[in-house]
């Protein structure tokens, strides 16, 4: 290695930083949007009068969803850069799946958590086990807990992208069978279609929802860029050991061990 | 062609071998998967009647339990001499390799099946009504199961951690196979008026996947 | 035959050879030694088509082992003799040689009078081909071992420590192994550490240290 | 404001997770960016650009 070694301390760039000034200020507008501006979700029963609706939970919606919707955005980059690595075996498609498969995870989490959050006020339960899509997210979050868990246990990291690769398709895969037999498993699902078309859904909220969309779709990618120069610099850190050991072995050999050990038998 | 099948047929017949000999199916995970039935009784209070309502989950999970098992030492067998590095050295195709590795966890998991069905049969009280949807049942499942398994117990090879890893790895993607055998068990033994061979299309179409999937991915992971 | 031009092998990362030049010409019979974690074993698995090299190039018997798919082929033309014998315990002696000559694509009826000679020539007398390897002694492991190799008759032989744990008379008998695998025409690769009775079966000595060629000598 | 506990709960917990998540990435980015040459990140065209 002659190349100099001048370093830096920050996985940043000028676009990247423009990226998270941008995430932070959309974040901060989503907020406002969520909590000031728009109004609670309720309405006046067609027959009694009385008032029903989600009230003020509607307002976790708009974070829920589109980290619902991203999350399967970043399995599906996940799977396709896995797919990529199985054709072309280059780092960068590993790099990108291992980092899709991280922040999905993430992602997955929240949506869980948010989702039960939400349901318990408006199901009136944390978990409800009849509803596909909340069977389908958990089963997709396990089996994703368990490609992060054989990632960090395979240390030699040919293995660990391959073996990563197989895992993630199959978790894809595995999806829409998970789903259908789910779907019939009960038959019912709280998570009805109508889950957003029964809102009332005035200009504004669904301003605000897409606002969401843009906003957590801003943050995915922020997340991505940097889990990826992640994932890239502990390869070239690793490529770089590599070299490292390789001239320290060479210039360690020793005449006397190599003359003892030849003359063993002799 | 031929070819193939002789390779997979010589792996399947060296496992089930081994199996005869050692005995590790017959004395110590069949008495497993008796144990679990046993303890499920206990837990859910003896009361035959629940029990008989929840026979067929109880059924397949106590399956997949002894599943892990079976793929463990699937897996083991290969490892305890360096084996899998003569079967890479023989120039088999990965693909032969994994037919014949699933096909012995396949005929062992049968062979499970039968026993556990006549464990809730003695045990619980179950009463099979459609004897050919419940071996209908028990085949499809098993291939989707030793299929599944044996590409999984192969990502898992080699890692010091894979006793733990390989239950965390494998069981949610097997959920489909859970539900759908659990149903059709429903349908069979009389406890609910489900369709059961409608589940048992869901359970054609995994096995169908896994077989062809794992047979391309098998090569992908053991020739590292 | 083998050529091997700057060949850097990791396992996991560390690595195990850090630029191997070698060259061996068909029919030759080489000695491998080295201190022990000189990468004499690497170098013979990455022969063999077990290890894709990290860079450099590697050629065997005509496949480029760079691609996966050569690395798939050379493996059925080569016989290694590693440190793990490969043989099943629960199964016995016949059982565990029919079993790999068969897994090296000979069919049934050829590899019954081969497993009878191949188990001969080592040494193996009749009442243990039906013993469970699980009892048999180290030295008669080896040798099962390296009778599931003979069967195959392979064109390049990577044979690593093959007198480890082997008595008197069974050193003699991989010594008469190779002579004979070298007069069939075969080319031989051994590690080991009995020094004097490898170098009257081959004249070139090649010292590995630091996981590239140190010395390679013909006296 | 109607079910303010959860609403606090549900965004505080994700816009945590989030926070947290993002600033081990940044460590972690820090720590490695120190050990490698600037010439090896990609995405880094000139060495002085973030100095």
């Amino acid at each position: 290695m002659t190349e100099t070694m001048e370093t830096t301390d920050t996985t940043g760039s000028r676009g990247s930083r423009l990226l998270g000034v941008v995430t932070l200020l959309g974040l901060a507008t989503l907020l406002l949007f969520a909590f000031a501006l728009t109004e609670p979700d309720v309405r006046l029963h067609p027959t009694t009068g009385q008032e029903i609706g989600q009230f003020d939970a509607v307002r976790l919606l708009y974070l829920h969803v589109p980290l619902a919707v991203f999350t399967y955005v970043a399995f599906v980059l996940c799977a396709v850069a896995s797919a990529g690595y199985l054709v072309k075996r280059t780092a960068w498609f590993d790099t990108m799946a291992y980092a899709a498969a991280e922040v999905g995870t993430v992602f997955c989490g929240l949506v869980l958590v948010t989702g039960s959050i939400w349901g318990r006020p408006v199901w009136n339960t944390w978990w409800e086990w009849g509803d596909v899509r909340l069977m389908t997210t958990l089963v997709l979050f396990l089996m994703f807990t368990g490609y992060l868990a054989l990632r960090r246990a395979t240390v030699d990291p040919r293995a660990s992208a391959r073996r990563g690769a197989v895992v993630a398709l199959v978790a894809v895969l595995d999806l829409p069978i998970v789903n259908r037999s789910v779907e019939w498993w009960e038959n019912r699902t709280l998570h009805q279609k109508s889950t957003l078309g029964e809102l009332k859904i005035q200009d504004l909220t669904l301003f605000t929802l897409m606002l969401g969309f843009l906003v957590l779709g801003l943050v995915l990618a922020w997340l991505l860029l940097h889990r990826f120069r992640v994932g890239w610099l502990e390869r070239e850190d690793a490529g770089h050991g590599v070299a490292t050991a390789i001239a320290e072995r060479r210039a360690d050999i020793d005449e006397g061990d190599v003359d003892a050990a030849v003359g063993e038998g002799a | 062609m031929s070819r193939f099948f002789a390779d997979a047929r010589l792996v399947a017949a060296k496992d089930l071998r081994i199996e005869a000999r050692s005995r590790v199916l017959l004395n110590q995970v069949a008495p497993f998967a008796l144990l679990v039935l046993v303890l499920f009784g206990f837990a859910l209070d003896a009361d035959q009647r629940t029990l008989r309502a929840f026979a067929p989950g109880l059924f397949w999970v106590a399956v997949l339990f002894c599943a892990l098992l079976a793929i463990q030492r699937s897996v083991s067998v290969e490892q305890a001499d360096g084996a899998l590095t003569g079967l890479r050295l023989s120039g088999m195709s990965p693909a032969a390799l994994f037919v014949g590795k699933a096909s012995a966890v396949f005929v062992q998991l049968v062979v499970l099946e039968v026993l556990l069905t006549a464990g809730i049969i003695v045990l619980y009280g179950s009463e099979v009504e459609q004897p050919l949807l419940v071996v209908a049942t028990g085949l499809l499942a098993a291939v989707a199961v030793a299929c599944t398994g044996t590409l999984y117990g192969a990502l898992a090879s080699g890692l010091g951690v894979r006793e733990t890893l390989l239950p965390i790895l494998l069981l949610p993607v097997l959920a489909p196979v859970l539900i759908g055998a659990t149903r059709a068990f429903d349908d069979a033994l009389g406890n609910a008026a489900v369709d059961g061979w409608a589940w048992l299309g869901l359970l054609a179409v995994f096995a169908v996947v896994a077989t062809a999937g794992g047979a391309l991915a098998h090569g992908a992971l053991v020739d590292e | 035959m083998v050529e091997l031009n700057a060949a850097v092998a990791l396992l996991g990362r560390f690595p195990a050879l850090t630029g191997v030049d070698l060259r061996i010409e068909a029919g030759e019979t080489i000695l491998l030694q080295g201190p022990n974690g000189a990468g004499k074993t690497t170098l013979l698995r990455l022969c063999a088509g077990l290890l894709a090299p990290e860079s450099g190039t590697v050629t065997v018997l005509g496949h480029d082992l760079t691609a996966g798919s050569e690395r798939r082929a050379v493996r059925r033309r080569v016989a290694l003799l590693g440190h793990s014998t490969g043989l099943y315990e629960d199964l016995t002696v016949a059982e565990n040689v029919r079993f790999w000559a068969r897994a090296a694509g000979l069919d049934a009826e050829l590899s019954v009078e081969r497993v009878v000679g191949a188990l001969q020539r080592l040494g193996l007398d009749d009442g243990l081909l039906d013993l469970p390897v699980h009892r048999l002694s180290a030295g008669q492991r080896r040798r099962t071992s390296l009778a599931a190799l003979v069967v195959r008759r392979p064109e390049l032989w990577l044979l690593d420590e093959p007198h480890a744990g082997l008595d008197q008379a069974g050193r003699s008998v991989v010594d008469k192994l190779i002579g004979d695998a070298v007069a069939a025409g075969g080319t031989v690769v051994v590690s080991s550490h009995e020094l004097e009775r490898v170098r009257t079966l081959s004249p070139r000595v090649v010292t590995l240290a630091g996981g590239a060629v140190h010395r390679d000598t013909s006296p | 404001m109607t079910h303010l506990g959860y609403l606090i709960a549900g965004w505080g917990i994700a816009l945590g997770v989030l926070a947290a998540y993002a600033a081990s990435i940044v460590r972690r980015g820090r720590d490695l960016a120190r050990r490698v040459p600037v010439g090896r990140s990609r995405w880094l065209t000139s060495p002085g650009e973030d100095a």
